[in-house]
């Protein structure tokens, strides 16, 4: 029990990140492959967020910081790490772009090709 | 105003910033893109051998940016490495961005104010990726000059969406294992800044954890630069791109990959844990050896001459990291010189590339039957290049060739040596039969019909510049790449 | 954290991510993707990241499985199997993920224990952010002042990156050259589509001003609560997306037609950028907001700071709802701009 | 009372799971987004029980509340898919192979 | 007090969750169980929701109330929304030719819509 609470985590993100990789490798449609990219994705902050976790941290807000004076020392060990939160914030934003400019070039493919599965475009295109 | 002390921020704001600019004023005149983004680039390339020149006066640059001390905010480091780099990024976009007014407006008309705004943006990625001393930061950076790309490949020919398409998922796999290898790091040790990275990290160096973030992030850097075993994606990309774009991506993108390399492998980390820590080296030469061998016959094999050049970039990505991994003095020395060398022949052959296709409309090789009598000035740059490419001596390929070769005998690698010389002697073979097919064989009309000067203009410039380089190579290592090359190995 | 909650999300995020691949239709594949982005906010919130969960609230669940619908709206929900070489792909695929996944396994056995309070990301730069940011920036919220100050010049990139992408998509679709609407039959739609959607016009009418306001509402707040730029302008561009939805995209493009939002997109990203520059030409360096207090009136170095990142924040709102809209538009439109959803 | 608190989270994940159920094996797209809807509004009840347990619900009101937002949007966008695709089986995609399904009423 | 009160209407929610998650699963068709899900969602979310702006109400304060009006806020929302989204899927569901379930001699088309 111990031993899973400790590494669960990051069992899981490795575990999301191999199901993200599949997808995008082995998969036939492009937008099968971009959910593959997104899930991939996604991996990389559970597991930035979790190096972030801290048992007995609350959100990283200090309290009582609303307008007022705030009177006692603030402890580090009270709230959690906010820097990776940081980080994952920017990479949601990119993967969201990067989304955004798979599911066009997808869209592209598909007008110019009307498919949208691999195999069929490869045909195509060595015509 | 703005002292000298702000040059490192200006080389990446400028153009940063006259990209929203050029984009807004796109929306009213198209004509004012262009010309905007020549004089962004150049103010950009004016601070940037500024910059290099303090380098090389008074020793690395650090710029602390909103003001906080380097582990808490992100700071600039610039020292004879990337100062180096720098200076041919700005410099090959400026000449690319002269040349493709004439290109993009016949290839894209009506796209002409995002295809800046994306140009801009681009080179700002890949010098902020080649300036920032954060590896986190790095990565944002990597994202933006791939995004760019992504977009510019994908508006050339219609062969170019499922490539671009595989890049994208390639790009994004490589750029993501970057990530998660920065992630490795930051785990065990709690930081992202480079310099402090490289303090923490010697306590650190039995851990598995740190073995693996290096292996994600050299993968991950790899399949950026389209090393041997993933570098499927990039010759359909840069061929069918439009040759606006290609000019610029073809010379930089794989080059400044090696330069994240080489600053992760002796900032980062350090060339006792790379070199002797690791029983890497070996292998990954012999990778190196097998993609230059097989970027060179597959370059043999291609009937596009664009297509051609693409393969080339593969087989120069094998010496430059094979250089890399040497672990000698030479080697090293020949890889930095060679982003410098490489950038430079690679740029000048697209840019040749692209003016022959634009005056010739088609780029198989057939095409080019009569061209030196055609083009004739077009086509003594493009020698130039070859001839370069080749390692022919006065000529700046040569002398990053010959320290990679003294590199490869120094460290008793003779697979690398024999596989430099084979691929000089496969280039020899490529460009003689260029010549034969375009010297040789008849037009069909055989007027002079030359390029527009404003394709000639920074075709000629790259082609002086690479026999200036090659002359003054030995100056160009004593007084910057030899601090550039970590010392101990 | 919250261990109990953790472990249960886990697995479920597992289950859903195996089958949002595995499903054999697309629209059903997005749909999954959609809750297991649900489940990943949930996620996030429980390990205490609310500014992430807000986020992935705002664009994980929301905008870009949108995107997804529009994506398989203009082309086909139809999957195929390969019909040769299914093997080897697959033999491939497993092959790197199963490399990928024991390096990764290996490298876990080193880490320092989840939520362990005294590894070293927890206690090498984080407890400076903590204690100081008060002082410092006089910002509650600790995430927006890392965002927006410390580590500024990422935001402002990361800002470009959504302006980027925006672009992006519009060279690719809007001006690619091919402006027909796709392959869908229309039959006497707008006359049946205004009596069917009576409810859900009626609805929208009510609820968009409201998120509109709440919108505004996250990007002045960000410094107190979780939210900020980011999440505020996804929730206007989300705004602008459901009254495409609901009506059609014309009534959302009268609203913000093209021009206006390449040049409002651009505008946003300036004035970040131009934030940073002014304090370049002050004479402090890029972005070292503390500069300021000399043209803001009534204002002390860490005030100034404070100021200055909700105006790079509105820059930044700006940029994103302007870019979510244009990609949402070009891509249920194929960049035709004609029929939406 | 925190404990009551966790236990009905743990109650509701359960609840989600067998949810997730209807999202992952349809029989139809629409009962997926029938389950997906309902993860959805748990998850926003959730996300203040989650607040409750941190005792700062002052912070997950205003996610809870956009996330209720943005579910509604999702929700429309998908239904809204079907004004456009009268079918809910995936073989009969798009409009180029277009028939009728059983008990078509618009046709 | 408050506690009690908060209780109770927390597990009163989520017995009414627990009969929508049943009908969810055990429901014959769509139709029904989208009646099952569009009611019992909302209703559950409501007495929950209640629950806890009742419980976060144990400390009087302006903060606390401003917390309660806030989820009254959500509340609301969901109560305008969910209906909403409800009949969307409904009525997507009965564009696309869905048959309702009439008994079970007589279900023939439901099968063969899986997918």
């Amino acid at each position: 029990m111990e031993l899973l609470l400790a590494k669960y985590n990051y069992w899981i993100y490795a575990l999301i990140m191999m199901i993200g990789l599949y997808g995008m490798l082995a998969k036939n449609n492009l937008i099968k492959k971009i959910i593959g990219m997104g899930i991939f994705q996604t991996g990389i902050i559970v597991f930035y967020v979790s190096t972030g976790a801290k048992r007995g941290g609350t959100i990283p807000i200090i309290e009582h910081g609303h307008g007022e004076e705030v009177h006692e020392v603030i402890k580090a060990l009270d709230y959690v790490n906010p820097l990776p939160h940081v980080l994952m914030l920017t990479a949601i934003v990119v993967s969201v772009g990067t989304l955004g400019v798979a599911l066009a070039i997808a869209l592209r493919i598909y007008t110019e090709y009307n498919t949208l599965h691999e195999d069929e475009i490869l045909e195509r295109v060595n015509d | 105003m703005i002292d000298t002390t702000q040059f490192p921020a200006l080389i990446v704001v400028i153009p940063l910033l006259s990209a929203f600019i050029v984009c807004m004023a796109g929306c009213f005149n198209r004509r004012l893109c262009q010309p905007l983004t020549v004089l962004a680039l150049a103010g950009s390339c004016w601070a940037s051998f500024a910059t290099l020149g303090q380098v090389v006066k008074s020793g690395a640059i650090h710029y602390r940016l909103g003001g906080w001390a380097p582990p808490m905010g992100i700071e600039y480091v610039i020292d004879h490495l990337n100062g180096l780099v720098l200076v041919v990024i700005t410099t090959v976009a400026l000449l690319a961005a002269v040349f493709a007014k004439i290109s993009v407006a016949e290839e894209l008309p009506t796209r002409i104010n995002l295809f800046y705004t994306l140009y801009l943006l681009l080179v700002t990625g890949l010098l902020g990726m080649t300036i920032t001393g954060d590896a986190f930061n790095l990565y944002v950076l990597l994202e933006i000059s791939a995004l760019t790309t992504y977009a510019l490949i994908t508006i050339g020919q219609p062969r170019a969406l499922h490539a671009s398409f595989n890049y994208l998922m390639i790009g994004t796999i490589g750029a993501s294992l970057y990530l998660l290898g920065v992630g490795h790091l930051y785990i065990m040790t709690g930081s992202l800044n480079i310099a402090d990275l490289a303090v923490i990290l010697p306590e650190l160096y039995s851990s598995r954890a740190i073995l693996v973030a290096f292996i994600l992030i050299m993968v991950g850097i790899w399949a950026k630069m389209a090393f041997f075993p993933m570098h499927s994606w990039l010759p359909n990309a840069y061929t069918y791109a439009p040759n606006g774009t290609s000019c610029l991506i073809a010379p930089l993108m794989t080059k400044v990959s090696v330069y994240i390399m080489l600053r992760v492998m002796f900032s980062l980390f350090t060339p006792a844990y790379v070199y002797q820590y690791l029983s890497m080296a070996n292998a990954i030469v012999w990778l190196a050896v097998i993609a230059i061998i097989s970027g060179s016959l597959l370059a043999l094999a291609q009937k596009d001459f664009k297509k051609m050049l693409t393969y080339l970039i593969i087989a120069e990505v094998g010496y430059m990291v094979g250089g890399a991994w040497l672990a000698n003095e030479y080697g090293i020395t020949g890889a930095i010189l060679h982003i410098l060398n490489d950038a430079l022949m690679t740029l000048c052959l697209f840019l040749a590339a692209g003016a022959i296709i634009y005056k010739v409309g088609g780029q198989q090789l057939t095409d080019l039957k009569g061209i030196f009598h055609r083009m004739p000035v077009t086509m003594t740059a493009f020698m130039v290049g070859a001839l370069s490419m080749i390692g022919v001596p006065p000529t700046a390929g040569f002398f990053s060739k010959w320290y990679l070769i003294l590199g490869g005998i120094q460290a008793a690698r003779w697979e690398f040596v024999t596989a430099l010389l084979f691929s000089s002697l496969v280039n020899a073979v490529l460009f003689f039969r260029i010549i034969e097919i375009g010297y040789f064989e008849t037009p069909e009309d055989k007027g002079v019909n030359e390029a527009p000067l404003s394709m000639l203009a920074p075709l000629l410039l790259v082609a002086v510049s690479l026999v200036v380089v090659g002359i003054y190579s030995g100056d160009i290592v004593s007084t910057i790449i030899q601090y550039a090359v970590p010392k101990g190995i | 954290m919250i261990w109990q909650i953790d472990i249960m999300i886990l697995t479920l995020i597992v289950i859903c991510g195996l089958f949002a691949i595995s499903v054999k239709d697309l629209l059903g594949a997005a749909v999954v993707f959609g809750a297991y982005s649900f489940l990943m906010c949930l996620l996030w919130t429980e390990m205490g990241a609310v500014d992430v969960a807000f986020t992935e609230a705002a664009v994980g669940a929301g905008v870009s499985t949108v995107l997804f619908f529009a994506a398989v709206h203009r082309s086909s929900r139809q999957v195929k199997a390969r019909v040769s070489g299914a093997m080897l792909y697959k033999g491939l695929g497993l092959l790197a993920s199963g490399l990928m996944g024991g390096v990764l396994f290996y490298a876990s056995t080193d880490f320092p224990d989840w939520a362990d309070p005294a590894s070293p990301a927890s206690s090498h730069l984080s407890p400076h952010f903590i204690t100081q940011t008060i002082a410092e920036t006089s910002v509650p919220n600790i995430v927006t002042s890392v965002l927006a100050d410390y580590r500024g010049f990422d935001t402002m990139f990361e800002t470009a990156v959504v302006l980027t992408a925006g672009l992006a998509v519009l060279i690719i679709l809007r001006l690619g050259g091919c402006r027909t609407a796709g392959p869908i039959r229309e039959k006497n739609a707008a006359i049946q589509a205004a009596y069917k959607d009576s409810i859900i016009r009626f609805v929208t009418r009510m609820v968009v001003p409201f998120m509109q306001l709440f919108a505004l509402y996250v990007v002045a707040h960000g410094h107190h609560s979780p939210g900020g730029g980011f999440q505020g302008g996804v929730i206007l561009g989300a705004s602008f997306i459901l009254l495409a939805i609901s009506y059609d995209l014309k009534m959302a493009l009268n609203r913000i037609n093209e021009k206006a939002a390449l040049l409002l997109a651009n505008t946003g990203v300036l004035i970040y950028g131009g934030i940073g520059f002014l304090c370049l030409l002050l004479g402090a360096n890029f972005l070292d907001y503390s500069i300021l207090h000399r043209i803001l009136p009534a204002t002390d170095e860490i005030a100034a700071r404070s100021h200055a990142m909700l105006g790079v924040e509105i820059g930044v709102a700006l940029t994103v709802m302007v870019i979510v809209m244009i990609i949402y538009n070009n891509i249920v439109s194929n960049g035709s701009y004609e029929k939406g959803l | 009372m925190s404990n009551f608190f966790i236990a009905s989270g743990v109650v509701l994940c359960l609840f989600m799971l067998l949810a997730l159920y209807r999202t992952i094996f349809g029989p139809t797209i629409i009962d997926r987004m029938m389950g997906a809807n309902i993860i959805g509004t748990k998850t926003t009840v959730l996300l203040i029980i989650i607040g409750t347990i941190y005792e700062r619900v002052d912070m997950f009101v205003d996610i809870a509340l956009a996330y209720a937002m943005l579910n509604f949007i999702v929700t429309i966008g998908a239904s809204r898919y079907f004004a456009h695709h009268k079918n809910i089986r995936a073989e009969g995609y798009g409009v180029l192979n277009h028939t009728p399904a059983k008990g078509q009423i618009n046709d | 007090m408050i506690n009690t009160l908060t209780i109770a209407l927390m597990i009163a929610g989520l017995f009414f969750f627990l009969a929508t998650t049943v009908g969810v699963l055990r429901f014959p068709d769509f139709y029904t169980r989208m009646h099952a899900a569009g009611k019992g969602d909302t209703l559950s979310s409501l007495l929950i929701l209640v629950g806890l702006a009742l419980y976060n109400l144990h400390l009087l304060s302006a903060g606390n109330i401003l917390v309660t009006i806030k989820i009254l806020f959500i509340l609301m929302f969901i109560f305008l929304a969910s209906p909403t989204a409800t009949h969307a899927i409904i009525d997507a569901g009965y564009e696309s030719g869905i048959k309702p379930w009439a008994n079970e001699n007589n279900r023939e088309g439901q099968d063969d819509l899986a997918d």
